[in-house]
């Protein structure tokens, strides 16, 4: 690896260095004994499946969560960060996985949010806050008037605000925690420019992604947690594919394979004709009982609103759906799933989960009207419902205590299955998935993505939409590809692989 | 005798309702009966149950302080069921209870527009603010329309005053009316709470010699701001303490077997004027005072 | 391929009693005891008689009507302050509608209350369709038709009360009766405690009521409409909130058109919140709202009882509430 | 393979002028203008003149105190529904302390005056102290604690206004006075407008409180601590109230223990939503509180000098605020 050179030298001293880090969660021991150190001027990369503590320890060494026990250490000195704003003192900048921006304030305020804000005789200065604002986003080449209101911006436009926040910090530490996920991929070419520019100037990263990728792209070094627990710190010519995904899911040889065998059949499950709305237009496809068509394109090219018109969750304008040869229309999420279409949304907590309700409830509710003793006073059957809940859970192989059990105290991957799970009993014949594996981690993509491949076996269409392009390759048989709102190419076999998928989305076109 | 006396206000914190009450409650323990107050807390339901519960528990007698009675026909029926005394002050007159202490409003309002209507000798612009929801209220207004009836020459505005809130509201009408009328005359007031908002409306207005006001309750607030010979010029005022007092020895005397000869046991008022007001920090002579301003007049 | 299997072992380890989960749950209830036998020692005589049972029950009936109904629609995530105006809505127009009409009979008595309660529904729903047609904050439009409704009233009664001599004993019995020794209102307060619970927890559309209170975007996404289930809320709330203030009216044996309801506004929130605080801590339900009413004729009973002042009765009732918030609150602050 | 390059056109063409994004932002200011013309031709030689102007002013500026208050809480997202009784407390204790003083000078009536403010800055903090810390629902515990303050001021007062002879009149003046011909609450009233909109807009106080209203967590996260602002924002609200309570008793020279604050606490929040339906939909700010206190006084002032009876002015306020929400709403609505 090239920029193993450059951590090599003069052995750099640690900035960030943890000890016997550990945070216990009423029932949950997040993170357990946890130890490493980030050096000056090195991107280290923090590894690990969903759950296995990553958030937590960011959350613990930036004072958002006080750790059961440990310590942290900044320059070698022991350090107590007891708030945010005590980690912002010791020179440490963060960029959370949710909920960094507030929607309601303008850029310029969102870019320093938490900040002393300047002044003139007492208050404050707008026209400075405007000006500095302006140049934080000139360096990270973001072009958005700095008194928009943040809730305005597209979710790249917001990803982009946030990290530039961070990184024109004078912090020394900067953690970004999965950063990239809405990001377009010139703009992770950019953010990666400036981590190196800035970290050639001294200041250290540590950096959380699912996206390996862009470790073995970026990262000095990496450190893997598993359930809470060291699994190793990789360096140089240890950064491998094997290595890393063996110290995350604790066994070899995880990842899934590419799709080979189609399970399309004769016939038609869905026909759409010119379908309409405001960010995408004339989308026209059949969809073959078996099939799984991909939907792909940047953010805001129009692949998500195809899942959201055909779920009825945006309104159409223009424009004909079929299901099983009966016309539907589609002005409600209602309409659709009365008419056999099922939809796993991209944001499982707020879109799909029911919290603090039991996994039964999460399961049965799109399906309630099965299950009720009479149609007119509508009594649900308690009986008929666990039953159903049951042999949901059970096909979906949901690892769980029992379905009582509320749903939040699952993890990640085990949520996701409940979510897909619950539309099998509501006789969905078309499946509507939008990124399905997000935030989930490797071993429960693999269990993920057969549980689609099963849902294709059984005859089931399915439309499929993903933030990360190789599992277009893995997962469908052709894929629409989307720019600007209009379907610009359509791959298929062997012509679905990551690199044509994006050559047609940024723009280009493909030799035949 | 061991008399068990049962009391309910649906809003005690009221003053004169708290006076009422608290000056019958006095003399029943003077005459060494145990004694029960149920607060409402201006829930009439929560004081009707009260009152059944008392009777359930046995209890002699009923006194009913300021609710109307009207909404009591549930409680008033089961006192007849069970032959317990019901006395009510200030609460009006429906069949059934043995008797309600108070005075006759009709009247009171007469004689509040009788003097308001001679102060103005009989022409001129008037604005009565009222709260047509309470029956005594009713009644007072009933009474001063009675009145302004007979004198074609002067002009009646009437203003309905928002409940809760009146206070603020009389102010604020006041003021409106007073803009809007250059030639106003008088105020007619359904009883004394809006007396001081409407006094600082006109002392506002810079006229305080030409405008006044009239009411009837007589709260020492009213007796203060009488005596003090301001806009506020005359209120008709009723013994709220005597109340008390005059229905516990109606109950008494009904438990030894002499019901009252009459339902309505009226208390004489006393008209409240700057000359026969009471010095200050005292309270008002009922036993002499007048009823009407000539023995005032006469009387100085 | 190595595993390790430590891991998915007994997720819950021999722990402890925890305190704080037990109080956060049972706290409520265990001070609505702890009063209970307070006051019985205080005074056993008249507190713990089956007949101050009763009177308690009957005392807290309207004011536990009006807050099942509120319990429903803020377990669909909306509150509705317009219950004051239309618990007044419902004692005035039923007194009303039966003076003009003038029949003593039952049929006619049952006809207008159906119909005063349907009515109160509609206003109700007008709430719920402009609350989730045009999303609109329930706070304000409910308080924006409460004044609509109060004005209306005024307007329509001169301000004049309908009195008990207007009014059909049929319609009177309905508050003042008792069947078995049981006052009406309290056995009208049952069967609706029960219908609602019932509808809440064993139907399909109290179930998607708690769904869409949970969570609003995902029951969309479940094919869950809010405008439906808003309107059926909200029209809930105002036919309870009607009933309420039409078995006022007939305890009271008169239609006022002012005052009935606002009494009961304030009271109603603080029992649905007290219940959502006990036996299942952030959910709204039945049986938690029935003991924060009952929680509240208790303490005013009991201190009337034992000759408490009146201000203490306020006192009393903000610091138990608060009490009741802050154990409700426990669990949750203790995982940060 | 297939390629069409049709897609990346101007995403926004020329468009029509943007009658519902208008609407949304100045429909209320206009109802606001329209109300002021209908009103001037219906009685042009009372409603147009400075003295009703200042009469209204005058009105509303109670009303007015309590609202900008209101407004501070709400930009933090927090509900206060204890400045009634707030309210009730500061005009009570102030001229309660007047009373047992006995003395009759300046110095005396500022010191009271400060201290009362304190005190009720005090409780207002207890409550933020209780929400953010334990993290209890906002409504409901101020509305305990108005409940616990109502208490208090009946216990204390035992049910009796001091009056206007007991009070200084250095106190009343505040009330009463005028300077330049303006009187002196609406005086107040517009200093306290100014400092506040100063505090929320301009100020790294403020700007934090609309951070914490608009996320947070987010806020949390970037180092400003919910807790603080929490108490602050709570503080202020109970001193505004408190404020307004005070001058209303220095007006009407009384110390009333009950029946102050509750009609302004309804109010008070009809006037802070009309005002974040204005100018800047979805924010609650102190100019929009402004003008929904004014739109309010318009109304009840141009219908009772129109002679328009007392429940008309229900309804209208009611319908106008409703359509104030609606004309909001637009905007948002038609995003989806
Ligand atoms: N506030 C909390 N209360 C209880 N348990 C929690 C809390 N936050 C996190 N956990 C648990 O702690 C563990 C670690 O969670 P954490 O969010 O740190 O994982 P992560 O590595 O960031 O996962 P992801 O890749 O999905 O972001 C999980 O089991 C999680 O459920
Ligand atoms: N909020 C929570 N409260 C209590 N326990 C939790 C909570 N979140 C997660 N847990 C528990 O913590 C354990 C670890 O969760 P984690 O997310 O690490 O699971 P996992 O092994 O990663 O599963 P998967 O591979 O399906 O993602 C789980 O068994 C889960 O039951
Ligand atoms: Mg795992
Ligand atoms: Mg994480």
């Amino acid at each position: 690896m090239t920029h193993d050179d450059q951590t090599a030298g003069p052995r750099p001293g640690e900035v960030l260095t943890i000890r016997g880090l550990t945070k216990q969660f009423p029932g949950t021991l997040a993170l357990d004994n946890v130890g490493f150190d980030v050096r000056e001027g090195e991107i280290h990369a923090l590894l690990g499946e969903n759950g296995a503590g990553k958030s937590t320890l960011i959350k613990c060494v930036c004072g958002a969560y006080a750790p059961s026990s440990g310590e942290i250490r900044i320059d070698g000195k022991s350090v107590d960060i007891a708030t945010p704003a005590d980690a912002t003192a010791a020179g440490i900048a963060v960029v959370h996985q949710h909920m960094n921006l507030v929607p309601t304030l303008s850029v310029a305020e969102n870019l320093h949010l938490g900040e002393p804000l300047p002044r003139r005789a007492g208050l404050l200065n707008w026209a400075a806050v405007h000006k500095r604002a302006r140049a934080i986003l000139d360096k990270v080449g973001v072009d958005i008037p700095t008194s928009t209101p943040v809730s305005a911006l597209r979710p790249e436009q917001q990803a982009m605000i946030s990290i530039a926040r961070a990184v024109s910090t004078d912090a020394r530490i900067i953690i970004l925690d999965e950063p990239t996920n809405a990001l377009l991929p010139h703009e992770v070419e950019r953010l990666f420019d400036q981590m190196r520019a800035l970290a050639a100037k001294g200041h250290s990263f540590l950096y959380v992604s699912h996206r390996l990728s862009e470790v073995f792209e970026i990262a000095d070094r990496a450190t893997v947690l598993r359930d809470g627990r060291n699994a190793g710190t990789f360096e140089g010519e240890d950064i491998t594919h094997e290595k890393i995904v063996e110290a995350i899911v604790g066994r070899g040889g995880a990842l899934a394979e590419r799709r080979l065998r189609s399970h399309a059949r004769e016939g038609r499950i869905m026909r759409v004709r010119d379908l309409s709305g405001q960010r995408a237009r004339g989308i026209t496809f059949d969809l073959a009982p078996g099939e799984i068509v991909g939907v792909a394109g940047l953010p805001g090219s129009g692949a998500d609103e195809t899942l959201n018109l055909l779920f009825g969750r945006s309104r159409p304008t223009a424009g004909e759906v079929e299901v099983l040869d009966r016309p539907i229309r589609l002005r409600d999420p209602a309409d659709a799933i009365a008419a056999g279409i099922a939809y796993v949304p991209k944001n499982r907590l707020t879109e799909a989960i029911f919290h603090a309700e039991s996994i039964r409830s999460n399961v049965t509710l799109p399906s309630l009207a099965q299950y009720l003793r009479e149609p007119f006073l509508r009594l649900v059957h308690r009986g008929r419902e666990d039953a159903a809940a049951n042999q949901v859970t059970a096909k979906m192989r949901v690892r769980m205590p029992g379905i009582e059990t509320a749903i939040d105290d699952l993890s990640g991957g085990n949520q996701q299955k409940v979510v897909l799970g619950r539309w099998l009993s509501t006789g969905a014949q078309v499946f509507l998935l939008n990124s399905p594996t997000a935030a989930v981690d490797v071993g429960a993509k693999k269990e993920i993505y057969e549980l689609i491949d099963e849902l294709a076996r059984d005859g089931k269409g399915i439309v499929f939409a993903s933030t990360e392009l190789e599992e277009y390759a893995l997962v469908c048989d052709r894929v629409f590809v989307f720019a600007a709102g209009r379907v610009v190419g359509e791959l298929s076999g062997a012509d679905v692989t990551d690199a044509k998928i994006m050559t047609l989305a940024a723009g280009g076109a493909i030799a035949a | 005798q061991d008399v068990k006396l049962g009391v309910v206000a649906v809003n005690y914190n009221s003053p004169s309702i708290q006076r009422q009450a608290d000056s019958g409650i006095a003399y029943a323990k003077e005459l060494g009966w145990e004694v029960e107050l149920f607060d409402g807390q201006g829930d009439q339901v929560a004081t009707n149950n009260a009152a059944m519960a008392f009777m359930d528990r046995d209890f002699d007698a009923i006194l009913n302080v300021a609710s109307a009675n009207t909404q009591m026909s549930g409680v008033i029926g089961y006192a007849n069921e069970k032959d317990v005394p019901f006395v009510s002050t200030f609460s009006g007159l429906v069949p059934g209870i043995t008797a309600d202490i108070g005075s006759n409003n009709t009247a009171d309002g007469v004689i509040a527009a009788t003097e308001l209507a001679g102060r103005i000798e009989g022409t001129g612009k008037v604005a009565a603010l009222n709260w047509n929801v309470l029956p005594a209220l009713i009644e007072r207004e009933r009474g001063f329309d009675a009145v302004m009836a007979g004198y074609p020459e002067i002009e009646v505005t009437k203003i309905e005053i928002k409940v809760p809130g009146q206070v603020d509201d009389a102010y604020a009408q006041a003021n409106n009316l007073l803009l809007a009328n250059p030639d106003l005359d008088a105020f007619w007031v359904g009883w004394d709470e809006l007396v001081a908002p409407v006094v600082r409306a006109i002392e506002q207005s810079g006229r305080e010699a030409d405008v006044f006001v009239v009411s009837q309750d007589g709260i020492p607030e009213v007796l203060e701001l009488v005596r003090q010979d301001g806009p506020a010029e005359l209120t008709v005022a009723y013994n709220v303490d005597r109340m008390g007092v005059v229905a516990v020895d109606v109950i008494k005397s009904t438990l030894e077997g002499n019901p009252p000869p009459t339902q309505l046991l009226t208390l004489k008022p006393c008209l409240v004027t700057a000359s026969s007001a009471p010095a200050k920090g005292e309270s008002l002579d009922f036993s002499t005072c007048g009823l009407f301003s000539g023995e005032s007049v006469a009387g100085n | 391929m190595t595993t390790s299997d430590t891991a998915k072992s007994d997720p819950t380890p021999a722990r402890k009693f925890d305190w704080i989960d037990f109080l956060s749950r049972w706290g409520t209830l265990l001070s609505l005891v702890l009063l209970i036998v307070l006051f019985s020692f205080g005074r056993p005589e008249v507190f713990m008689t089956l007949r101050n049972m009763l009177n308690i029950l009957n005392q807290v009936s309207i004011l536990g009507m009006i807050a099942f109904g509120l319990t429903i629609c803020l377990v669909v995530g909306l509150f509705d302050l317009s219950i004051g105006a239309m618990a007044t809505f419902g004692g005035y127009f039923a007194a009303r509608f039966l003076m003009e009409l003038g029949y003593e009979s039952w049929f006619v008595v049952v006809l207008v209350i159906l119909a005063v309660m349907a009515l109160s529904a509609l206003i109700g729903m007008l709430n719920g369709a402009l609350i989730s047609k045009l999303g609109i904050s329930a706070i304000v439009e409910t308080l924006a038709m409460s004044f609509v409704v109060t004005g209306v009233i005024l307007g329509v009664s001169g301000g004049r009360t309908v009195y008990a001599t207007e009014i059909p004993d049929a319609f009177t019995i309905i508050g003042q009766g008792k069947i078995a020794g049981v006052p009406n209102p309290v056995l009208i307060l049952l069967l609706l405690g029960l219908v609602l619970w019932v509808f809440l927890e064993h139907t399909q559309t109290g179930r998607n009521m708690y769904a869409l209170g949970g969570n609003r975007e995902a029951s969309r996404l479940s094919g869950i409409t809010f405008s439906k289930y808003a309107l059926i809320a909200m029209g809930i709330s105002g036919a309870c909130a009607a009933l309420g203030g039409l078995v006022a009216g007939a305890n009271l044996g008169a239609g006022r058109p002012q005052g009935v309801g606002d009494v009961y506004l304030l009271n109603a929130f603080v029992a649905v919140f007290i219940g959502a605080s006990t036996l299942k801590p952030g959910k709204f339900h039945i049986l938690g709202t029935a003991i924060g009413v009952l929680l509240i004729g208790v303490i005013n009973n009991g201190l009337s009882v034992m000759g408490v002042q009146t201000f203490w009765q306020y006192i009393v009732q903000g610091g138990i509430l608060i009490l009741a918030l802050i154990s409700a609150s426990l669990n949750t602050v203790r995982r940060t």
